[in-house]
């Protein structure tokens, strides 16, 4: 975990270790079976299972607790704000202390990465101007800074990948340059696991002032992390990625920053006075926030945060990073198959993506599927990765507190089958 | 039906500031005058007071609003005469931390506006209660700090948030 | 409902009745006690409650087929994509017939009017250019329009608002001018309860080529609308106020035209292909859903809409019209009490928006929520509307299906005990 | 653990097919050629053809892709040779009526195509083994529209909608 710069590193050695057995019990779906097998999934970086607690604060906020928000004086407007604003602050917590005022609903981690394209971007952003990503980005933390630069003449540069899954950071002194304004890094990559030393990059971004924008969408749910230890400007993630419900990402700022800001989309809510012609402000977070929020999923997402909080991101990352080892360890006994990413298990997250010679990953997925076997078989949107590996797609098994060695013996025994059912 | 009951919102002392409210006087010329206004619900309020020796001599308060915050301006206007610019700051910084139930210091003399306590307990009217005293605690400021005299903004940030609550 | 010209007009004679105590016993929020009192919810413009099978269906959601969609290959995954893509084609039948791929998930109707404003109008207005509005709008449908505006160096103008409450259209010919290239005109007034001659409006605005956007945030949840006799370019609403979740909003339009249009948030699910710096667009609908939608609440939605569909959307409109007729006559009893909007209850939809000479919107509203009743009290996010009256705030009353005469007595005796209370 | 089974996906004809597609040897000055894009999955094929006195004389279908999209380009290969691009027409209209669980017409000969049924249980699939059929097609079409031969595009619209099935 050193690598990864400021996210904190590793749980001390003695942490408890995940009960995964109780922990099962807490999550629904996974008592269900697909194709008469039980269900193994194994695509967690595409999205998390949700645990009972959750799902219930979701219907109990509609069954007792349901109003719109802020400007309703009845008992029930208050209850919802209440349940509204408290998640605000779970989340300020969960981020190790952050001031809810810097804590923005979005739909998403896609939309958190657009506000500040629009509404930082848009007015930073000049002709010649650049912005630098990795060549590993997320397609979410690509094309809103694709529309930007060809809306505003900008130039998009990107730290390149380097066979062994990370990023080639020997010439990133010469990427930054004074014309770059932004630093825009995903802390974890969905498509190789890889963990980011974002703190050396958003050093070098610091040197010439530019902003730095950290894409979280892997990391939070996965890691330790502190933003009061760590460097940066706009931190994007997704609910959904870590047991809450679609519907919510986060976008989190100093306030400071996010005043100095134009508003992104207009509406009720993020306005103090609107007349004719003209309309000022609400103050942040809400300036950001225009319309009805998607209140009950915000309201419930504090049970996931609870939930993990409870566990322990340490306890979290370390169950992880033993199930990533071992699977490592036992999909390297199938000689057909090539596993992208870093050789370290210390060096990434729970995602191990790969390829197979002889069979599609597709094809893999499908016939995985018939087993109960739950993996994501594409380009993960990381359409760039894809091209530096000369591929179009992969395989790839992600894990979390769920899962178990028993998961992983059922997909590398399913590997194999697949193969002698193609032939191979 | 019965009627409603709240032990701790709209007490009878409340009602009465509200149903005939102190300093709706204008004063004129005044040295010391501001507007506040309410975000969440888009009431107004102007304070003016005139000084003389270094004490509040004529307070208004003129603007409208609902019936805690009419009740809490007419509160400022009953108490403000014959207070220092300190004595006034000292009776504002008291009432801010009732309405944050941070307790009230001993030695501050708040009159009716004990009867406003209850407001913490509704969070969305809080700002109804503090909007003429930020409204003029803003325009001290700015005396203070130099700017002299008659510093009128349009909109009072309250608390420095305004907004909503959070 | 004739003055709203090609909204489908009311219900026949015989329309049967709705079963209101049935209906309520859907709603489980209905039977909590706010204050020791029942619960009279009368906030329904601001947001409906949910029946439960849109809460079911949202936690089975979780339970039983949570996944990312689009891209999966396995079980779950289709499953998920399978129920999301069902709301799409449910929305569709709702709007009378509409084409699916025109129907794209935004988070409210908020978000959808600006993405009109940024997809379609800061490629299409320029300066000097001008977009026509109404004085009734909400904000939602003035703040994107008046930050283009500014952007852009366009117009705004707005159909003036009359005393009565409806538009004043004597001088529609006059503002609609060739420089006029939008007009965005909400369906129903939120704030007066006005049902606006969309049809006239549009019919104008096409006399110089003008586009049209419809906020239909308060009449798809009350009025039949079907879209193939209406004539608009953008149509926009809000799925938690017709008794589905937050979070999901709707745009519709022709997928021509949506083809025709930039895109708008960048990110995974909206492209093709994507390379360093340069990207091209999947097709509509995805084009304009980037990252991961919310899947959950747009598959629960569906329930909100079959349980609609159930009643009959003339039903439901006829029922309104009945309670807003009984409650303004009951209101006007009060001699204190000023209703604003339409004196003809059939100009209006189920919303009764009224100011209490001698109480301020916000103590009567403080005073019904001890009697259990929840009304909202504000500008309602339409100051211009409020500045017009010469006000900062009303007391609204809006109902809907669950709501009846005891609904309306209750109010009304609250408003009675309230001024007692006050000593008026 | 027990094999997995599919009744209806992998067939053996595909697995063979896969494992050993037809049609690989490209073909030189072809008369008609285009490349063609699954954007659910990012798979490309060429598809070439040579005609002989109206008739397909070679065919060639190259890239990458998963079984079923192999499979399908290499049943294209071995069924093509010898057919006017009126059978081709009519091969191509009968397979996708399949796909979309349509009905084939009787008097199409669609030999092992037929294997590719249960495909259309998989709608993210079907698209895998429309590709190189819905790449020929547009070539086909734009040929017939006058723009004589070849007609490269490197992205083909799938059925005219791209993107996720809907
Ligand atoms: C007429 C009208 N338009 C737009 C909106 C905005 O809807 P939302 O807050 O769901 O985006 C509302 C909701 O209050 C409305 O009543
Ligand atoms: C690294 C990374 N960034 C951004 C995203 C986008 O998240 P969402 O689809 O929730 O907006 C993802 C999700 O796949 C991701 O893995
Ligand atoms: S409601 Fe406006 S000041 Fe109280
Ligand atoms: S998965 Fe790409 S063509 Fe089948």
């Amino acid at each position: 975990m050193s690598a990864a710069g400021t996210i904190t590193s590793g749980p001390p050695a003695q942490a408890r270790k995940l009960d995964v057995a109780r922990i099962r019990g807490d999550f629904p779906i996974l008592k269900r079976q697909v194709h008469g097998k039980r269900l193994v999934y194994l695509d967690n970086a595409a999205t998390t299972q949700k645990p009972e607690c959750m799902i219930e604060a979701l219907g109990s906020f509609y069954r007792t607790s349901n109003a719109n928000i802020h400007r309703g004086i009845h008992k029930l407007a208050e209850e919802a704000t209440g349940l509204y604003e408290a998640t605000r602050k779970v989340v300020a917590r969960f981020l190790g202390g952050a001031d809810p005022h810097g804590v923005i609903f979005t739909r998403n981690c896609t939309e958190a990465i657009n506000l500040v394209a629009y509404a930082w971007g848009r007015h930073n952003i000049k002709p010649g101007d650049e912005v630098l990503l990795t060549e590993m980005e997320h397609h979410s933390n690509l094309v809103p800074w694709i529309i930007l630069a060809r809306e505003k003449g900008a130039v998009l540069k990107h730290i390149p990948l380097q066979e062994n899954g990370t990023l080639r950071l020997d010439d990133l002194d010469k990427l930054v340059t004074p014309r770059t304004k932004l630093v825009s890094c995903m802390m974890v990559s969905n498509a190789l696991g890889t963990i980011n030393p974002v703190g050396e990059i958003a050093a070098m971004a610091r040197r010439v002032g530019a902003k730095v924008l950290l894409d979280g969408a892997q990391a939070l749910p996965h890691l330790p992390v502190d933003v009061k230890k760590l460097d940066f400007d706009f931190l994007a993630f997704s609910a959904h990625k870590m047991l809450g419900p679609t519907g919510v990402g986060v976008l989190h700022a100093r306030p400071e920053l996010l005043r100095s800001m134009e508003p992104f989309l207009g509406g009720g809510e993020m306005i103090r006075e609107v007349r004719h012609d003209s309309a000022t402000w609400n103050e942040v977070p809400h300036k950001f926030e225009a319309g009805t929020p998607n209140i009950a999923d915000v309201a419930a997402f504090s049970s996931s945060i609870e939930y993990l909080e409870a566990i322990g991101m340490p306890q979290v990352r370390e169950h992880e990073l033993s199930l990533c080892r071992y699977a490592m360890a036992e999909l390297r006994k199938i000689p057909s198959i090539r596993i992208l990413g870093p050789e370290d298990p210390n060096l990434r997250s729970g995602v191990v993506s790969f390829v197979d010679q002889d069979l599609h990953p597709h094809d893999l997925s499908q016939i995985l599927d018939q087993h109960g076997v739950a993996i994501r078989a594409g380009h993960h949107c990381a359409q760039l990765v894809m091209r530096f590996f000369k591929t179009v797609a992969t395989a790839r098994a992600s894990f979390y507190i769920y899962n178990d060695r028993d998961d992983i013996d059922v997909l590398v025994e399913s590997l194999r089958l697949a193969r002698k059912y193609f032939g191979f | 039906m019965e009627e409603p009951r709240f032990n701790d919102l709209y007490r009878d002392i409340i009602l009465d500031h509200y149903r005939r409210p102190r300093g709706r006087t204008p004063v004129t010329s005044p040295d010391v005058e501001n507007e506040g206004l309410n975000p969440v619900c888009g009431d107004e309020v102007k304070v003016s007071i005139k000084l003389e020796d270094g004490r509040v001599k004529h307070v208004s308060v003129l603007g409208r609003g609902c019936a805690i915050s009419t009740a809490s301006g007419s509160m400022l206007a009953e108490l403000l005469p014959g207070k220092t610019l300190d004595e006034v700051e000292k009776l504002f910084k008291a009432f801010k931390r009732m309405m944050h139930d941070e307790g009230v210091p001993q030695d501050v003399e708040i009159g009716d506006l004990d009867s406003l306590e209850g407001v913490k307990n509704y969070p969305v009217r809080i700002k109804c209660a503090l909007l003429s005293w930020v409204t003029l605690e803003d325009a001290l400021n700015s005396l203070r700090s130099g700017q002299n005299q008659l510093d009128k903004t349009t909109t009072t940030e309250l608390e420095g948030k305004g907004g909503f609550a959070l």
